[in-house]
């Protein structure tokens, strides 16, 4: 590993040689001496670790928690619509032979192909699922609160999906949890993928949640109770002991390269993906209407960038793009127009001048300069870039099979029949 | 009886909670104050905060920081270390919440002012931490800020006023991040036979940390890094810990 | 083949017992409702719940067994909005291929009338193979799909740490299956007497299935209902307007979506049953021809109970549509099941009772017995 | 339902912020204040310390709080003193030469003498039966101090182990001294402070 970093100041923000990531980065990026961040460097491992090996330190970590009776499943593992889950049950179920309970929370902004593909997902798989569905009006209550307080409108998406499985396995007494990729490593190079890191309470509050826990939510200034909250909270310490949960990453364990992925998992087993507005990525997150359009305006107005530069940076590390070629596919695609915040409006009982109203309340000063009410600019533009979008995308391949609304009536679905197609 | 004692060691760069690599590389964590309040959920029997570039940047101690997690109302015992240039500091960062200061690169400044750091919070609150390695089978200093080394002999500790601190902490810079690579002749060439001792960088593992922790000068061992690749990672070392008088593994329920 | 003097319930339902008078038990007990102080039943329901504490950190106070329908819909209203408990409702949910858009949307529904809801779903290969070797075994494609829906709501409650399970309809008193009798009216814990789940999953193993692919076929034991203190109690006993139809108008008023077909393609006269899936007017045909009443029936029992058509009114109706089941369902089941029509006639012919009907030559089957007054 | 009250007497020295935090998490009403009309409303007096006895003495003169300390007390408010707080307690401390205390339990601040300190968790033994602490005996709690209270037998409430026992707790009707930090002994702590204040304001 190079020697030690170079001395920027803190608050000064400065982009990596390599990619396109900055050290404000909300995850946290370190640049090396020669100005390469540690999520490159971290990547680098990918080139250079044995997998196979890896593999089998896999295979001898879960061979204890196979259940030799049958009487319950071997490990949980939580799935949605998109998010690498056809890939991840491919190698739970399919590689290392484990009979997994499958689970999932309802993020209500469910889009027909997300439905579809997660029912198509249990056919292929033959899995048995676990829903949870939090009563709406609770959900709606959170989603308030956490728009007003810190410009959230994921919170309890985030929350539910990271802490429904680690219920489930108190609750079913299953302690493996088998996630997909870290998003620290992945994104930021938060922990080398040697450090074989596991899921952690603190990780979930700090990064997953910005800082707040269920109960952090609570203010005798609102009226958010803790009727509403309470499915949120994560399991106790003694009972987590108890049951000896443990929740590991397969991409500490498998070179993680999910456009390779769900290209394998449209064609074995028929995943779809459909095209974005505001991204090349045809594959990440089909399931959710909110994910790509509010949520990631959201992240551009508190953080400055949005999901097509993880997007881009991903592809730059992979090689399949070069950082000219990632800028030109940024700047075409981050500032696209919203196409379903009359959903997000309806489904919250918003109007959407009021929603914006909020949502500039939360636009990040080091990045957006009031021009005036109702006017903003970036403080810093990034350089033109001039390569040719078209012929970029046509090599880089991201294909679509469907629409998001693949067909049928475009609207949130909150259960779904999701076949045939 | 007195227990020996499991420190959870929090590197602060830059505001972030960092993994630190050999005093040289980092990678990012996450937020001090988040990273503080699960150490005291653990059961940490202290809890460093080191914020490593107070002293470079000249910006005292991050008082701000300070106030962050005091807010919390955590209830495990705090030592504060990073930029604390004199008493008035020292006494301030106290005030917010720290129940103890370390101090290193006053050491090289102004070591005298330890005997008013003293006089204002009693020398059961101070520590002095060396950063040290081990060449030709002797134990050499080093200035974290300028690569600089000295052999570290009683000469050299004699300039460090050290009669007014309780306890030393000595790291192994150059293994710092490397599990189990502490190099235990380090407690062992240590100069002043009975100064208490805390030992810092490349503690990982158990059956380690258990023979640091028998040597009778040796009254604290800190874990940093590898705190955080596991859910209660500080409850594993305790369990794990045996014949070593320690406060037992503690797993919080929270009956609401 | 008897009859019942009051409605047109034949004897020949496993576990029935008619009275001496020639009464079926479910005439017998709606009887015996005109007597009831219906404010005292809801008084004991009150006091349960009133004697009930909270475990640490869970706000649900009961479960209740849902599939989004008629009951589903209304008694979860009633617990929630009547009652002022918590309810956390438990619904096993049929495999993509078989639920049907109706269902789903009534599942909905209940979410957005402000219901936590856990909805479990086994693995839809394994549910299809078992459903075809059920066929093929027992004529019967619904013996495990009901083994996994009344095995997944005392599951879930053991899991989930909620010690009170609120049941629909005793099917020892409203549909006359006395060995689900619990101590008293309402007590559901001998449930796992219930024809169905007599059977439980021996069979499956029987056949090569492996415990792992049969967890949620599985129906606790008694050890754990004790050991938990897990009880059942069936909120039919405390509605005394508890009927087919009026769970149906008070559900519809909460936006609760019906069939759209008709009586001759189903036998449900009107349309408020099985509106999750589209399998159950063939299993409702088969077992008219097992045993000489359908779903036709059931509605009309009630209605007579009830007082609403007479019990000639009745025969016509049993007479015209209780074997009906549209041939467009048939080909869908068979090609769910991976069979041919011909293959589903051959077994449903092997199972009808010859005693009540025969079967002539180009496959017609004919009735022997007449209705209402048997043979 | 009225919170108790706990006035924590702020005499410029000393960690308040951890002080008050505990006692707020373990939901009660807190008032930091050097004002004795504010102080004598609250049900609790609570003297928290760290740092050197006579910087704290003067303080407490400085602030007029010594008579009306020696005043609640006799009258019979409860007053916990914490650490330093405890130490501040007696007749007398020999701490950077010889400095006269507030005279509410007996006995006088000595340094430990075997040892040059008294620091990390150890455990502690409840002496003479005293109802409040029992349920703590045997358990850990943090230590951080040079000085300890030598006080009479009869005023020993817990005493820890080096290699020989010395006084780590005393008590005088209701005022109590801990030479431990309660508030830093994570859930043996809060167990502690809120047996304490429950069991010295009940009537």
């Amino acid at each position: 590993m190079s020697p030690v970093t170079s001395n920027q100041q803190p608050g000064e923000s400065v982009a990596c040689k390599r990619c396109l990531y900055k050290t404000d980065h909300p995850l946290g990026l370190i640049l090396d001496e020669e100005g390469i961040c540690s999520g490159c460097r971290i990547h680098e491992e990918k080139d250079r670790l044995d997998w196979q090996a890896r593999w089998k330190k896999l295979e001898s970590l879960v061979a204890p928690y196979r259940v030799a009776s049958g009487k319950t499943y071997d490990c949980i593992v939580p799935v949605t619509g998109a998010n690498d889950s056809y890939y991840i049950v491919h190698l739970v179920k399919e590689r290392l032979g484990l009979n997994p309970l499958l689970v999932t929370y309802n993020k209500y902004f469910n889009t027909p192909l997300g439905i579809r593909n997660l029912a198509n997902l249990r056919i292929q798989f033959n899995c048995d699922i676990l829903i949870q569905n939090v009563n709406p009006s609770s959900v709606k209550a959170i989603t308030r609160t956490t728009l007003r307080e810190f410009g959230s409108i994921y919170w309890p998406c985030l929350a539910g999906q990271t802490v429904f499985p680690v219920q489930t396995a108190v609750r079913y007494k299953i302690p493996l949890i088998i996630w997909g990729a870290h998003q620290g490593v992945e994104q930021v190079g938060m922990y080398s993928h040697e450090h074989e890191v596991e899921m952690t309470r603190r990780y979930r509050k700090d990064h997953d949640l910005m800082g707040r826990e269920a109960d952090d939510l609570l203010s005798i200034f609102d009226t958010l109770s803790e009727d509403d909250i309470w499915q949120y909270r994560y399991p106790d310490d003694a009972t987590l002991d108890a049951v000896g949960v443990r929740g590991i990453y397969l991409g500490n364990y498998v070179r993680w390269d999910p456009k390779a992925q769900h290209e394998a998992m449209v064609e074995k087993h028929q995943y779809k993906g459909a095209r974005f507005a505001r991204t090349f990525d045809t594959y990440d997150h089909v399931d959710c209407y909110n994910f790509m359009d509010l949520h990631d305006h959201l992240k551009m107005l508190k953080h400055g960038y949005s999901k097509v530069t993880d997007h881009a940076c991903r592809e730059i590390r992979h090689g399949r793009l070069t950082s000219a070629q990632a800028k030109s596919l940024v700047q075409q695609h981050e500032h696209q127009p919203l196409q379903h915040v009359d959903k997000f409006c309806e489904w919250l009982g918003v109007e959407q001048r009021s929603l914006e109203f909020i949502l500039n309340q939360h636009r990040n000063p080091n990045i957006w300069k009031p021009m005036g009410p109702g006017q903003w600019e970036r403080t810093v533009l990034p350089s033109e870039e001039c390569c040719n979008v078209a012929t970029v995308k046509q090599e880089i391949g991201f294909t679509a099979h469907a629409n998001l609304d693949n067909g049928e009536q475009d609207r949130y679905i909150i259960i779904g029949k999701g076949y045939p197609t | 009886m007195l227990k020996k004692r499991l420190i959870g060691v929090v590197t602060v760069r830059q505001g972030w909670a960092v993994q630190s690599f050999g005093y040289r590389r980092y990678l990012p964590l996450g937020k001090p104050e988040v990273v503080v309040e699960n150490l005291d959920r653990w059961g940490a029997d202290e809890i460093l905060i080191s914020c490593i570039d107070r002293s470079e940047t000249g910006q005292g101690p991050d008082f701000k920081l300070l106030e962050r997690i005091a807010a919390l109302g955590l209830s495990t015992p705090v030592i504060y270390a990073g930029g604390v240039r004199n008493g008035a500091d020292a006494v301030q960062a106290v005030n917010l919440g720290a129940d103890r200061i370390q101090v290193d690169a006053m050491l090289w400044d102004l070591p005298a002012e330890l005997e008013l750091l003293s006089r204002e919070l009693g020398n059961q609150a101070l520590i002095a931490h060396l950063p040290v390695s081990i060449r030709d089978g002797a134990l050499y200093w080093r200035n974290y800020r300028n690569g600089e080394e000295c052999l570290l002999d009683h000469a050299a500790l004699s300039r460090m006023y050290l009669e007014w601190v309780s306890e030393v902490m000595l790291t192994d810079w150059v293994h710092e991040g490397t599990p189990g690579a502490f190099d235990e002749a380090i407690p062992k060439l240590f100069p002043l036979e009975e100064k208490p001792l805390l030992l810092f960088g490349g503690l990982s593992a158990s059956a380690q940390l258990q023979r640091v922790l028998s040597l009778n000068n040796v009254v604290a061992a800190g874990v940093g890094n590898f705190l955080h690749y596991k859910e209660h990672a500080i409850q594993q070392i305790k369990r794990n810990l045996v014949g070593v008088p320690m406060r037992a593994a503690h797993y919080a329920s929270e009956e609401r | 083949m008897k009859y019942c003097k009051l409605c047109l319930q034949p004897d020949t339902r496993p576990n029935t017992y008619f009275s001496d008078d020639g009464i079926c038990p479910a005439c017998t007990y709606f009887a015996a409702l005109k007597e009831v102080d219906w404010l005292e039943r809801v008084d004991i329901l009150k006091d349960i719940f009133a004697q009930r504490t909270r475990k640490p950190n869970q706000h649900h106070d009961c479960i209740i067994g849902i599939s989004g329908g008629k009951d589903s819909c209304r008694q979860a209203l009633w617990v929630r909005d009547f009652l002022g408990v918590n309810p956390l409702l438990v619904c096993l949910s049929y495999p993509p291929e078989q639920v049907t858009q109706r269902g789903v949307d009534n599942l909905s529904n209940l979410i957005e009338l402000g219901f936590d809801v856990v909805v479990s779903a086994p693995a839809p290969k394994t549910w299809r193979d078992l459903k075809r070797d059920g066929f093929g075994e027992f004529t019967n494609s619904f013996r495990s799909t009901e083994l996994a829906l009344f095995s997944c709501v005392p599951q879930i409650a053991l899991r989930y740490n909620i010690d009170l399970i609120l049941w629909g309809e005793n099917p020892a008193l409203q549909l006359g299956d006395m060995r689900a009798l619990g101590r008293n009216g309402y007590d559901g814990n001998n449930l796992r007497y219930m024809n169905t789940l007599m059977s439980g999953k021996e069979w499956m193993l029987k056949r090569g299935y492996t415990e792992r692919e049969l967890i949620a076929y599985t129906y606790p034991g008694v050890e754990e209902f004790l050991e938990a203190n897990l009880n059942i109690i069936y909120l039919g006993w405390f509605l005394g307007d508890w009927s087919l139809v009026n769970n149906a108008m008070y559900s519809c008023g909460y936006g609760l979506e019906i069939r759209s077909d008709d009586v001759s393609a189903t036998g449900d006269l009107y349309g408020v049953t099985a509106l999750d899936e589209d399998f159950t007017p063939i299993n409702q045909m088969i077992k008219y021809y097992k045993f000489g009443f359908g779903r036709t029936t059931d509605y009309v029992n009630e209605e007579i109970r009830l007082g609403r058509i007479s019990r000639s009114d009745g025969i016509e109706l049993v007479s015209k549509y209780d074997h009906c089941c549209s041939s467009g369902y048939i080909k869908n089941y068979c090609d769910y099941l991976g069979i041919s029509i011909e293959d589903f006639w051959k077994q449903v012919h092997a199972s009808v009772n010859r005693e009540l009907f025969t079967i002539h030559a180009d496959g017609r089957i004919e009735r022997k017995f007449s209705i209402g007054v048997g043979l | 339902m009225t919170r108790r009250t706990i006035g924590i007497v702020d005499y410029g020295v000393g960690n308040h912020a951890s002080v008050l935090r505990a006692f707020q998490s373990l939901g009660y009403r807190c008032r930091v204040s050097r004002d004795p009309s504010v102080l004598a409303e609250c049900d609790v007096l609570v003297l928290p310390g760290v740092g050197a006895y006579p910087t704290a003495m003067s303080a407490l003169t400085a602030c007029e709080l010594v008579g009306f300390l020696q005043e609640r007390a006799r009258g019979g408010q409860p007053i916990i003193g914490l650490c330093l707080g405890m130490q501040l307690l007696a007749d007398v401390s020999h701490e950077h030469g010889v400095t006269a205390g507030l005279g509410l339990i007996p006995g006088e601040v000595v340094p430990l003498t075997t040892v040059p300190w008294h620091i990390g968790w150890n455990t502690i033994e409840v002496v003479n039966g005293d109802d409040l602490l029992a349920p703590s005996d045997q358990q850990s709690v943090y230590f951080n101090h040079s000085y300890v209270f030598r006080a009479p037998e009869e005023y020993q409430v817990c005493v820890s182990r080096l290699d020989r026992s010395f006084t780590v707790g005393v008590r005088r009707g209701k005022v109590v001294g801990l030479q431990f930090h309660p508030e830093k002994s994570q859930s043996v702590g809060r167990v502690m402070l809120r047996n304490l204040v429950e069991g010295l304001t009940r009537a």
